[in-house]
C-alpha cells in the first residue's frame, strides 16, 4: 500500500498553492475544504457562482441567514469588500476567463486534460450539470481535486475519460491522495509524489506513461496574477 | 398613478394559464418565490414549462407543484439533489420532460430573451454531450455552440423591497435569477417582504427596474426560511450535506 | 399655403397619445419637447439610453449636475422611483422591446414604416448613428416627430428612403405639422389632418396615394400596454 | 493584502504600450476619465486604437489625445458633435480610422468580450448599411446580424469611489461604460473621486466587482466639470444645444 494522503492535508497543499490575491471559485463537495487552509493573513477573494465575490467562512449556528448561500447550497457569510449579482453576470465572470484558479472534483480525468465530474452516465441515472462545465472552461487554472483511485481500485486519471465529459482540455492540474500532477501536452507529469510514491509506482497504479514534472515550469496559479483579469 | 402591488398573492398569478411556460426564480431555497408557486397550485394552471435552476427541494415551492402534476416540462441545470425526491420519482416514472442545461448557459439564455438577442456562441459545453445538435463554430481559435434564449409567458421572482413601480431589490445571493428572469417574461410577478414609498429605493442599486415587473405583492417575513435546518447541498458524490450543523463543520 | 401647426403644438398632440405607466425614449431634439407636454397628474417614466429610467425635467442652472445627463447630453434631473443602469443593461431594455414608446425625429419616413435619421449620406459628412438604430427597433411603438416637407418643399414622407436607413419597417406613426399619419400595410393613413389639410392636399404635398385612417384601428400605444413588457 | 490603489494616475497608465486597444468611458463628458487621459498623453503611447461611445469634446480628455496624434483608429457610435471640431479635423483630413458602431451593438460587443461570449446575433442595423458585410441569419422569423465581441488590452474608466480590492462605484449616468469596459479588458485602469476603506461599499451595490480591476487612483474632485457651461449636445440637425442656459428653455 503507497502512501495516501488524507483530504485536509490534501486541501492545504492546494490552498499552498494559490497566491495573494487571487480570485477563485471552489466546486463544492470536497474543493470547499480548500477554503479552510487559505492563510488568514492573506487576501484570497473566494467567488461562488450564485452570485457573490468575497465569500467568507459559514456562520455560527444562530446566525445563519438562508438567503446567503454558496453553490452547494450551504450557509455562508460575506466578507467585507464583497459584492452581490444576478446569476448572468457572475457566469459571464467565469465564461469570460476572470476567475484565476477554480478547483473542482472529478470522476476522470484524460492526458490531455478534458474533465468528467457530472455525470457517470449509468442509465437511469438523473442527470444534473449546475455550473460544472462553465467552471471547467471558465478559470484560467483548473485544478482537480480527487483521490487517485476509485473505491474499486481504478484510476481516475486516464487516457481517455469514458464517463460524459464536462469539459474538453481544460484541466491544469491534478491534486490527489498520492501525487500531485500536472496536465502536459506530453500528457500527465508527477509533479510531486507524496511519501512512498514514485513516479513508477504512480505509472503503475495509473497505467499511464507518465513524466517527472519539470522543475523550472512555470507554475500554472501564479503565472496566473490577478494583474491580469 | 402607476400602482403595479396587487393585494395577495391570488392575485399575483391571476390569468396564468395552462401550457405557459413560467420562469421562477431561486437557486435551492434562496430566492425561491414559495407564496407565489402556492398561489399557483391553488390557481390551478397545468401543463406548465417550468424554468428554474434546479427541480425543487423537499416538499415545498417548486417542489409542490411538480408533485401536484401541474408541470409537463422542466428546463434547469442541476435537478438532482439530496432533496429533490419529488422531481427524482416524476423523472423516474416518465412524468415530466427535462432539459438539463448547464447553469451559465442557462442564465444567459435568459438574459438573452431580455435583452433581444436572437442567438449567441458559448464555450460552455463544448465537447460534451449537451453539445449535441447544437451548432458549431470556431471563432478566434476557440470552439463555440450556438445557444438561443429563453422566453417565459410569466415569471415568479422573489425580491426583498419593491415600489409601487415595481422597482425590485434583493438581499445576498437571493438575486440570483431575479433579474435576469423578470427580463425575460412577458408578465413579470414579484414577491417582497415589503412594499416601500415610492423613492425609497437607492436608485445606483436597482437590479430588477420597474420597466420589467408588472405585479409586486407583499408577502410579509418568509416563515419557511426558518422551518427547520436549512436544508439543501450534495457533496460531489451526492450525498445530502446535513447543512446548518454541516457548514459548520467547514469552518 | 396649407395649415402647419407649430413644433410645441405637436409635442402637445405626441404627448396626449401617450398613456399613463408608459416607458418612453424621447430622441434628441425636438422629441425632447414632447416632455414638456406630459400631463404632471401622470406618472409617465423616461428613459434615456445613457442609463437612466426615471428622468426628470432640468435642473435650475445653479443644480446642474455634470454626471446626470440625457442622451443628448443635457443636464437632466432624476425623479423619486429612477435607476441607474450601465449601457449595455440600457440597450437591452430597448432591443428586448421593453420600452412601449419612443419618439424620433427623421429626415425621411417610407410606405412601409422605413425609417432613415441618421444621415443624410452627404459624400464627405462625417457619420453618427448614437443609439438612433436601437431606438429605431426597440420600441413597441416608434412616433416619429418631423415637419412634412423639407425646408425646400420635399416630402419626408416617401415611397422609399433614399437617404441610409436608420432600421426597416420600424415606425409606427408619423406626426408632422400638416398631419398626423399612421403606418398600416397598404402605406401611409391619414390619422388627423390638422386645419385645412385633407387627405387630398396631404396626397398631393407627399405625392403618395395616402388612405383616410381607420377610425376602429387600435392605438399602437395603447395597445402596448405596460402590462406586457 | 490586496491593494490595487496606485499613487497617481502617471503610475495608473505605466505600461500602456504602442499599437495598444484601450476603451475609455464616458458619454460625452460624464463619466470620461480626463485625468487618466492627461496621463495617457503624458506617457506618450501612441498609434492607439480608441474604443469609446464619442470621439471627445471640446479641446479637453480624449479630443486632447486626439489632438496629439496618438490615435491611429477609433471606435465608437457618435463621433459627430457640436464640439467635436478635433476629430472632424482629423477625419476629414483621413489622419485617423474610423469604425462607426450603433450604440447597443457596441455595449453588448464590450459586454460579449467580459462574458466570453464567441459572438451574437442583433436585430440592430439590420437593413441599414452598418449592417455590409454582416452575417445575416433569421431566426424565430426576424432578422438578425452577427456582431463579435471587442476586446481591449487597457480600459480607462471613471468612477465616483473604490476601495483597494478594486470595487468601484459610480454616480448617476457616470456609469455608462464603466462596468463592461472593466470587464471587456486585459487591464483596466480606474480613477475615482476617492478611495473608501474596504467594506465601506455597500456589496449590494458594486456596478464594477474588483475581479475586473488591475489599478485604482484618486484623482479628488474634478474641476474640469465646472470648467464652464456644461457643454456638448447636438439637435436632430446637428445644431449645437447651448447647454446649462439651452436646458434651461426645456423646462
Amino acid at each position: 500500500m503507497t502512501t495516501r494522503i488524507p483530504r485536509a492535508e490534501l486541501a492545504a497543499r492546494i490552498a499552498a498553492d494559490i497566491p495573494e490575491g487571487s480570485y477563485v471559485n471552489l466546486g463544492i463537495g470536497a474543493p470547499t475544504l480548500v477554503a479552510n487552509f487559505l492563510p488568514a493573513d492573506q487576501e484570497i477573494i473566494l467567488h461562488t457562482e450564485n452570485g457573490l465575490l468575497g465569500m467568507g467562512p459559514a456562520p455560527a449556528a444562530d446566525q445563519v441567514d438562508p438567503d446567503l448561500i454558496n453553490a452547494g447550497k450551504q450557509a455562508v457569510t460575506a466578507v467585507a469588500g464583497a459584492a452581490y449579482f444576478h446569476h448572468a453576470d457572475s457566469f459571464g465572470m467565469m465564461r469570460g476567463g476572470h476567475l484565476d484558479v477554480c478547483v473542482l472534483g472529478a470522476f476522470q480525468v484524460s492526458e490531455r486534460g478534458d474533465l468528467a465530474n457530472w455525470s457517470t452516465g449509468e442509465p437511469g441515472a438523473i442527470p444534473a450539470v449546475g455550473g460544472a462545465m462553465d467552471l471547467a472552461i471558465g478559470a484560467k487554472a483548473v485544478y482537480v481535486m480527487t483521490d487517485l483511485l476509485t473505491k474499486t481500485g481504478e484510476s481516475k486519471l486516464v487516457a481517455a475519460c469514458s464517463y460524459p465529459l464536462t469539459g474538453v482540455g481544460c484541466v491544469t492540474r491534478v491534486y490527489t491522495d498520492h501525487a500531485v500532477f500536472d496536465v502536459t501536452p506530453e500528457g500527465f507529469a508527477v509533479r510531486e509524489a507524496f511519501g512512498d510514491n514514485t513516479v513508477a509506482s504512480l505509472a503503475e497504479l495509473t497505467g499511464l506513461a507518465l513524466a517527472g514534472a519539470d522543475p523550472t515550469a512555470t507554475d500554472a496559479a501564479s503565472a496566473a496574477s490577478p494583474e491580469e483579469d | 398613478m402607476i400602482d403595479k402591488t396587487v393585494p395577495d398573492a391570488a392575485a399575483a398569478v391571476a390569468g396564468i394559464t395552462d401550457g405557459a411556460t413560467v420562469m421562477i426564480s431561486g437557486f435551492g431555497r434562496a430566492g425561491q418565490p414559495v407564496e407565489l408557486i402556492d398561489a399557483l397550485i391553488a390557481q390551478g394552471a397545468r401543463d406548465l414549462t417550468i424554468v428554474n435552476n434546479n427541480a425543487g427541494n423537499g416538499d415545498a415551492g417548486l417542489a409542490a407543484l411538480l408533485a401536484k402534476k401541474r408541470v409537463r416540462r422542466i428546463v434547469c441545470s442541476f435537478p438532482r439533489q439530496s432533496d429533490s425526491w419529488v422531481f427524482d420519482g416524476l423523472y423516474r416514472a416518465g412524468e415530466i420532460e427535462l432539459e438539463l442545461v448547464p447553469q451559465g448557459n442557462l442564465a444567459e439564455r435568459i438574459r438573452a430573451a431580455g435583452a433581444g438577442i436572437g442567438a449567441f456562441f458559448t464555450p460552455t459545453g463544448v465537447g460534451t454531450e449537451l453539445a449535441d445538435g447544437r451548432e458549431h463554430r470556431t471563432i478566434d481559435g476557440r470552439e463555440y455552440i450556438l445557444e438561443y434564449p429563453i422566453h417565459a409567458d410569466f415569471a415568479l421572482v422573489s425580491g426583498w423591497k419593491a415600489d409601487r413601480w415595481g422597482n425590485v431589490v434583493y438581499r445576498e445571493t437571493a438575486r440570483n435569477f431575479g433579474p435576469i428572469m423578470t427580463s425575460a417574461a412577458t408578465t413579470s410577478i414579484v414577491q417582497v417582504d415589503q412594499i416601500v414609498p415610492l423613492g425609497a429605493l437607492d436608485p445606483e442599486s436597482i437590479p430588477t427596474p420597474g420597466i420589467f415587473v408588472d405585479r409586486v405583492v407583499a408577502v410579509g417575513e418568509r416563515p419557511w426560511l426558518r422551518d427547520d435546518v436549512f436544508v439543501g447541498g450534495v457533496d460531489l458524490e451526492g450525498r445530502p450535506l446535513a447543512a446548518a450543523s454541516g457548514a459548520e463543520e467547514n469552518r
